[in-house]
């Protein structure tokens, strides 16, 4: 009883209280923190594998708890809690508005993981991606509204991907319950389009390559809680999406194991030099995600190519979704903390360690979870995979470490040398929340070792130690010495990088709308033209079709198609029987 | 079944080319005229075809007051007609496919029509509309049709009267027609009505009446109640009623209303609703008939009067700039 | 008692319009809302009673069984038709009431009250009918009365709009009306489940569906009989526009599947629903476009309306009679049509409440326009949700449904053009949310918005956002006498 | 032949006559006579088919079909003939009640 009032309460209790906002705005705010806790309570309190059914909504949606799932909603949770404490103290502007969009998407954050079927799924996953919306475009500055529409058209394209991938997995599933999948419907081979539709539909909120552009422009855009939120928790759904909707573990797929493995290899390394052109620390944080976020993805690749691996490479990409999300989390929210607003003295030594920690982390540096997440990573894929793909894997492991290292050195000296005064001290709570995220950061190995097998030994081994340190020290000396010479360390690429291709992209299709309607007519010059086009009309795309409209509308050839209706469906019926 | 006569296929002959004098004709005048000629040749093919109540109605509605209405729209409008086409159509490649196709669909679908109208129709409802002709109150198997056994569409269609008085009304302009004292009457056509006008009304009464027993019925009667409304208003147009005034309203929903009010009644005494109980069936259809007659006629003389008065003199009737509040 | 009751929902607004005609103002406002509230609370019992008993209804006419008398049919949909015909009317009825305002308190403008209670009355004995013929009669006073209602601000664009829509009804009706006859010289009987019962293909049957069905086609505005759809329904007042694209296209739509499914069955998957489908996919996609090209909010909306009948159309071809996939395509187009019928009518009660404040709706000239007056575009999108499908909607499910239906039949092409539909909507609706998000340097103080006018729009728009979340209840209600038991 | 044959020739003839009458004039009136004419069509077929032949009674309920068609069609005229009128005297640009824009 408690565990399915808990299920519910989970994703209820943000809903309810962004409800309250329209009687009580005040409360909503005063309650913003209290929203995740039956979430966070559903991580402890309630057993892997119970469930419960809700009949009336939907089509019938049910919600339960599995491994998958635990992992990801005690990350989840922690982050929005934090988020929600630190956005207390940062957000001074539109409260009640960000408070609203922050509960929405937290409901969808946390109902997502939850639905344990494909339309709830889908439901909590749109609330979310639709209220974050709200979240993205905060600020109003026209950076914010610009990023906002970029976000929102790759929203609304990625909805509808989805829509028709589910649509199509569930049809041939015969099912929409993710616990009554089998594999025999993917033998069929009949889903490619839908494996394509639901890789680029989840792609774009997990930022896989081509797709990642609204990430560095709604990044710096949002707000520092929602950044955070948005990067620790919300880039997870997309590989949730990958998890539950694919036949993972069921069955091979080796084609689109390949193409999972490529795009993600791509972005682990390109994703990260990239962000190392980054002026802005944010767009330089979301170039990092994505690089991350690149890794899992080939994580999600290995097992479409190798089903069994599914056992083990399952938890490592647990294991380094809670290690990304706490660590980036923290990192996004050590942006709104100033180490010079500290008094000097023992706390400014003690902000700038806990300002140091998350960076090294995430750097993977000796003894941090960055360290164990990708030495257990490493060794879960070593283990289903050839020889001489793993070569590949630790080449490129060692040129992301040495790039991440780079992207968190440039981070670190933004943050102490150019970070400017804030106007006015933050509050109280986002030091707390900050603080403590960065707590969670320095004792998540010790975490990760309780929750997950990971085995310590391999990770505290003089080789692995040594691994997770070179790149670290080498970086910061290379960057020691070039760090005044500003030609060469800090070429400024725009954020948004491959963004130019969509507008080119809209450009071209707009080019051949204009070309192909004027070929149209060049071509069939008589009957064509006769038919669509007045004499003196011009030739644009809009004219030909209002031209043809009005056309529809006389009544000669409303009459004509009345009765050549009347003929064709006559004739088509008799010609049947 | 019987075979077509050499006068049967004259009449079909002179319906199918009077229909095409309507369409055909270049003069739109000339079309109605030939409207209303094609409306009276009809009549004649359903008293032909056993079907004088229709003959009738036709007779009084179709070509009657419709064909009026016609002659008054066209009358000040003359030869302009309103067209709402905005393109005219030239002879194109366009047009002359299109034409070659339209002539390949009506050949296929008169061939059609010849080949479903040549299965022998079912016997329909013929015996049992018949055998419990002694229960409805009437001898006349129609009006039993539309006052008793399917009392409810009938109900529905006085309502579709009302409903097109009622959009007359919401159409038009606000002000309260002013009549001018220069307007002169055909004195003829006065004592002509006079003359006339209440041996309509008794005719419309004989039809009421007779409607139970042989052709006529209240949509008959009504028309010619209509009829008579025309002429009067033509006559003498001052004397036109109000057609919003009370006593108007009250008669345009008498029809309407007193189907509501009888068939709530029968299902108050644990009838259906528009149930007639046999032995009071012909009270309570003659009830409503008799007023559904009034609403009809008034309805008509309505419509008449209100196209005309748009349509002939709108400068006689309001002064100053017409619609302009 | 129920028969009595489901007479009521007929009569008593028949009754008000016949008051209507006669009340003062004050007296007329008492009338309305007694009226409207009656009709709610009456179709609310007869829907409760029919999901509780769980029975359908024949109610016999005037004492005379069914080949020769009319009889009236209420089963599952018929409740939810009348039940969401009621709340859309009862919103439509307050939302007038403050539109028009002080110029119907005299004048020509009082008679839209009397027409506007005979539509309804005529919509609800459209959804009770079960006779083919009764159908014509209901759906011609739906018309007619559409048309005067069309003309009602006797402009020159109004009026020619009002024309053209009486010309192709007129067209379509008797298309229809030929159609029954046909049926009955053929069958002898005009009665839906008695025809359903003696239908077999030969000649006169084929001829009666194609016209019937043509007719029907015009009244719903499929690809390429659409025309008369975008000016009837954007020049028409604000609650006429709302009533035609939310109600009387719904009439029709719920003609084609109820004849469709019962006398028309055996049409099924033959040549004829594969021609609707293609009409009803070019319809998806014209109307889709020509919404993203359009200047003005009305004429988005009314363009939405073609491309959303469209759907209704897209999904025929993939029903075999008998099987899972009819009982899917039946469920789907149904929910859809509901869904759509509620956010339909408040996405034209958004664009009347803007020109109620800003006096027009041109989409160029509204940019801003959200900040001032947030809850009417907050209502736009919602309705603009539904009409682009997307959780928690209505429309969704709806078109969940159909999605399926059409992947089980392997129809690619109409999965496509679904998609493409979607993604078209979520075009015109959010190119119009667009610009009015932006913001504007314009600092006047904004005209606030009528609360009568914000509250009605508003609650329709959430309803079909109800209607998504949950969906049991109208689908165990849309069970009760469904051609196919309950969905799978 | 039959009588009910012929004439129910003659109706689906004039159905179509009606049509192409709508097709190729542009007039309101003449489409409104056009109308007319295509609903005339119908009713003959239909009453035509309720012919039974010269000794038997024919089928009444098509009948009272006809009548509530042919009231029903009078009425849809009547109100186009009335629309039309209102259009003449409604010039492009008028603004009667400005109700709308």
């Amino acid at each position: 009883m408690i565990h399915s009032v808990l299920l519910i309460l989970s994703w209820l209790m943000p809903l309810l209280l962004a409800a309250t906002a329209i009687i009580a705005p005040r409360l909503t705010w005063k309650a913003l923190v209290f929203a995740g806790f039956p979430g966070l309570a559903a991580v402890f309190l309630v057993p892997v594998g119970s469930s419960v059914e809700v009949p009336v909504l939907l089509l019938g949606t049910r919600f339960g708890l599995d491994q998958v799932g635990m992992g990801f909603l005690f990350l989840t949770t922690v982050i929005w809690i934090l988020a929600a404490w630190h956005a207390k103290g940062y957000i001074t502007t539109r409260r009640s508005s960000f408070g609203v969009y922050f509960l929405l998407a937290m409901s969808g954050n946390f109902g997502l993981i939850l639905a344990q079927d494909m339309v709830g799924f889908y439901l909590f996953f749109a609330l979310m991606s639709f209220a974050s919306y709200g979240l993205v475009i905060h600020e109003r500055t026209p950076e914010a509204r610009y990023a906002g529409k970029v976000y929102i058209v790759l929203v609304i394209i990625g909805e509808v991907l989805i829509f028709s991938g589910m649509a199509g997995v569930g049809t041939l599933a015969g099912t929409t319950s993710f616990a009554q999948f089998g594999e025999d419907w993917v033998s069929q081979g009949r889903g490619a389009l839908f494996f394509g539709a639901l890789f680029l539909g989840f792609g774009i909120k997990a930022g896989a390559l081509p797709l990642h552009v609204w990430l560095p422009l709604a990044h710096p855009a949002a707000p520092t809680p929602a950044s955070a939120v948005l990067s620790g928790a919300m880039i997870k759904a997309g590989l949730i999406g990958w998890l539950r909707f694919l036949p993972i573990g069921d069955a091979a797929l080796p084609g689109w194991g390949a193409i999972y493995i490529g795009i993600g290899a791509l972005a682990f390394i390109a994703a990260a030099l990239y962000g190392c052109m980054q002026a802005n620390s944010k767009a330089l944080l979301a170039y990092s995600s994505i690089s991350k976020m690149g890794l899992m993805t080939m994580a999600v690749g290995v097992i479409l190519v190798e089903p069994d691996s599914a056992t083990v490479v399952i938890p490592c990409i647990l294991v380094f979704a809670t290690h990304h999300c706490f660590c980036k989390g923290a990192l996004f929210l050590s942006v709104s903390i100033n180490r010079n607003d500290v008094s000097p003295g023992l706390r400014r030594w003690l902000t700038t360690f806990l300002l140091l920690v998350p960076p090294l982390s995430l750097a993977g540096f000796a003894l941090t979870s960055g360290e164990v997440a990708k030495t257990m990573m490493k060794v879960g894929l070593s283990a289903s995979i050839s020889v001489k793909a793993l070569t590949g894997l630790a080449v490129l492991l060692a040129i992301n470490s040495l790039l991440t290292a780079g992207l968190m050195f440039r981070f670190c000296w933004q943050r102490f040398k150019h970070s400017p005064h804030a106007h006015q001290p933050p509050g109280a709570a986002t030091f707390l929340a900050w603080g403590t995220l960065v707590g969670i950061v320095i004792i998540s190995p010790l975490l990760l070792v309780t929750f997950y097998p990971v085995t310590l030994g391999k990770s505290l081994s003089i080789g692995a130690l040594w691994s997770s340190i070179w790149p670290v020290l080498v970086v910061s000396a290379i960057g020691a010495v070039l760090v005044n010479r500003s030609w060469l360390f800090v070429p400024r690429w725009p954020a948004g990088d491959m963004l130019f291709l969509y507008l080119l992209l809209t450009r071209l299709i707009e080019w051949f709308g204009r070309v192909s309607s004027r070929f149209a007519t060049a071509v069939s010059v008589d009957f064509l033209r006769k038919l669509f086009i007045p004499p003196k009309a011009g030739y644009h795309f809009k004219s030909l079709l209002r031209q043809t409209e009005s056309r529809l509308g006389m009544a000669t050839v409303f009459g004509l198609v009345f009765i050549g209706l009347l003929t064709l469906s006559t004739y088509l019926l008799f010609e049947h029987i | 079944m019987a075979a077509a006569t050499p006068s049967d296929i004259l009449l079909c002959l002179l319906i199918l080319s009077l229909a095409l004098g309507v369409l055909g004709d270049a003069n739109p005048f000339r079309g109605v005229i030939i409207f209303i000629v094609f409306g009276l040749v009809m009549a004649l093919s359903w008293t032909r075809l056993d079907a004088p109540d229709l003959a009738l109605a036709e007779a009084a509605l179709g070509a009657g007051v419709i064909g009026v209405l016609f002659l008054v729209a066209l009358r000040k409008q003359g030869e302009k007609d309103v067209s709402l086409a905005t393109q005219r159509l030239r002879l194109n490649s366009v047009t002359i496919i299109s034409g070659l196709l339209l002539i390949v669909f009506i050949v296929y679908l008169g061939a059609l029509g010849v080949f479903s109208a040549w299965k022998t129709p079912g016997k329909g409802l013929v015996e049992p509309v018949y055998e419990s002709l002694h229960l409805t109150g009437v001898s006349n198997p129609v009006t039993a049709v539309i006052l008793n056994y399917r009392a409810y569409d009938t109900f529905l269609e006085i309502g579709v009267l009302y409903l097109v008085m009622l959009s007359v009304f919401a159409l038009q302009p606000d002000e309260k027609a002013k009549f001018t004292s220069t307007e002169q009457y055909d004195r003829m056509l006065r004592s002509y009505a006079r003359g006339i006008v209440p041996f309509m009304v008794l005719a419309a009464g004989y039809l009421l009446w007779a409607g139970a027993f042989r052709p006529g019925g209240a949509f008959q009667a009504g028309a010619m109640l209509g009829g008579a409304g025309i002429l009067l208003h033509l006559s003498r147009p001052a004397m036109l009623l109000d057609m919003r005034g009370l006593v108007a309203r009250l008669s345009l929903v008498a029809g309407f209303f007193s189907f509501c009010i009888l068939g709530i009644l029968a299902m108050l005494y644990g009838f259906d609703f528009l149930q007639w109980p046999s032995h009071l069936a012909k009270h309570a259809i003659l009830t409503v008939e008799t007023a559904s007659t009034l609403s009809i006629g008034l309805t008509l003389t309505g419509l008449y009067a209100s196209v005309e008065r748009k349509l002939i003199s709108p400068a006689i009737f309001y002064s100053g700039e017409e619609d302009n509040p | 008692m129920t028969a009595h009751l489901v007479i009521t929902v007929v009569l008593v607004p028949i009754l008000a319009s016949i008051f209507t005609l006669f009340c003062g103002d004050m007296m007329r406002r008492v009338v309305c809302q007694i009226a409207g509230l009656t009709v709610l609370g009456s179709t609310c019992l007869i829907a409760y009673q029919t999901g509780h008993s769980r029975d359908v209804l024949n109610i016999v006419l005037s004492g005379w069984e069914a080949p020769l008398g009319i009889r009236l049919y209420l089963d599952g949909l018929s409740a939810l038709l009348l039940l969401t015909t009621a709340i859309i009317a009862v919103c439509i009825t307050f939302f007038a009431e403050a539109y028009f305002g002080v110029k119907a308190r005299s004048g020509r403008l009082t008679f839209f009250w009397p027409l506007w209670f005979l539509v309804w009355a005529a919509l609800n004995g459209l959804f009770l009918s079960g006779d083919v013929f009764n159908l014509y009669v209901t759906l011609e006073i739906i018309n007619l009365a559409a048309v005067a209602m069309v003309a009602l601000p006797r402009t020159h664009e109004s009026l020619k709009a009002a024309l053209n829509y009486l010309v192709i009804a007129f067209l379509g009706s008797l298309s229809y009306l030929f159609g029954v006859a046909i049926l009955y010289t053929s069958h002898g009987t005009l009665d839906i489940q008695l025809l359903a019962e003696l239908a077999g293909i030969d000649g006169p049957y084929i001829l009666a569906a194609v016209l019937i069905f043509i007719g029907l086609m015009i009244k719903t505005a499929l690809f390429p009989l659409h025309f008369w759809l975008p000016p009837a329904h954007a020049s028409a007042p604000t609650p006429v526009s709302a009533l035609l694209s939310g109600l009387v296209v719904t009439a029709s739509a719920y003609m084609i599947i109820r004849l469709g499914f019962t006398v028309f069955a055996p049409l099924m998957h033959t040549p004829l629903t594969l021609l609707l489908g293609v009409l009803g996919g070019l319809a998806v996609l014209w109307g889709s476009v020509h919404a993203l090209i359009q200047e003005r909010v009305k004429m988005v909306v009314a363009y939405s309306t073609v491309a959303q009948l469209g759907y209704v159309f897209l999904a025929l071809p993939v029903v075999v009679s008998g099987s899972d996939l009819a009982a899917m395509v039946w469920y789907g187009v149904l929910y859809f049509v509901i869904c759509h019928a509620c956010a339909k009518t408040a996405a034209f009660l958004a664009a009347g409440t803007l020109i109620n404040v800003v006096k027009h709706d041109r989409i160029a000239q509204l940019s801003g326009a959200a900040q001032h007056w947030p809850m009417v575009f907050m209502a736009f999108g919602m309705a603009g949700v539904n009409l682009i499908g997307l959780p928690p909607s209505g429309g969704f499910i709806g078109k969940w449904l159909m999605l399926q239906a059409m992947i089980n039949s392997g129809q690619w092409l109409l999965v496509l053009i679904l998609i493409a539909g979607s993604l078209l909507a979520a075009g015109y609706i959010f190119r119009v949310l667009g610009i009015a998000l932006q913001t504007s340097e314009d600092s006047r103080p904004p005209v606030p918005a009528p609360l009568q006018l914000t509250l009605t729009t508003m609650i329709l728009a959430v309803l079909p956002l109800l209607l998504g979340v949950f969906s049991q209840l109208p689908f165990s209600l849309l069970a009760v006498g469904s051609p196919f038991g309950a969905l799978p | 032949m039959t009588v009910a044959l012929l004439y129910s020739i003659t109706g689906f003839l004039l159905f179509l006559m009606g049509i192409c009458g709508l097709i190729f004039r542009s007039s309101l009136i003449r489409r409104a006579l056009a109308l007319n004419i295509t609903a005339s069509g119908i009713f003959l077929f239909i009453v035509a088919q309720a012919y039974k032949g010269e000794s038997a009674l024919p089928d009444p309920v098509p009948h009272g079909l006809v009548l509530t068609g042919i009231v029903i069609g009078a009425s849809a005229t009547a109100l186009m003939i009335y629309l039309i009128g209102v259009l003449r005297y409604v010039s492009p640009g008028d603004n009667d009640s400005g109700e709308e824009e």
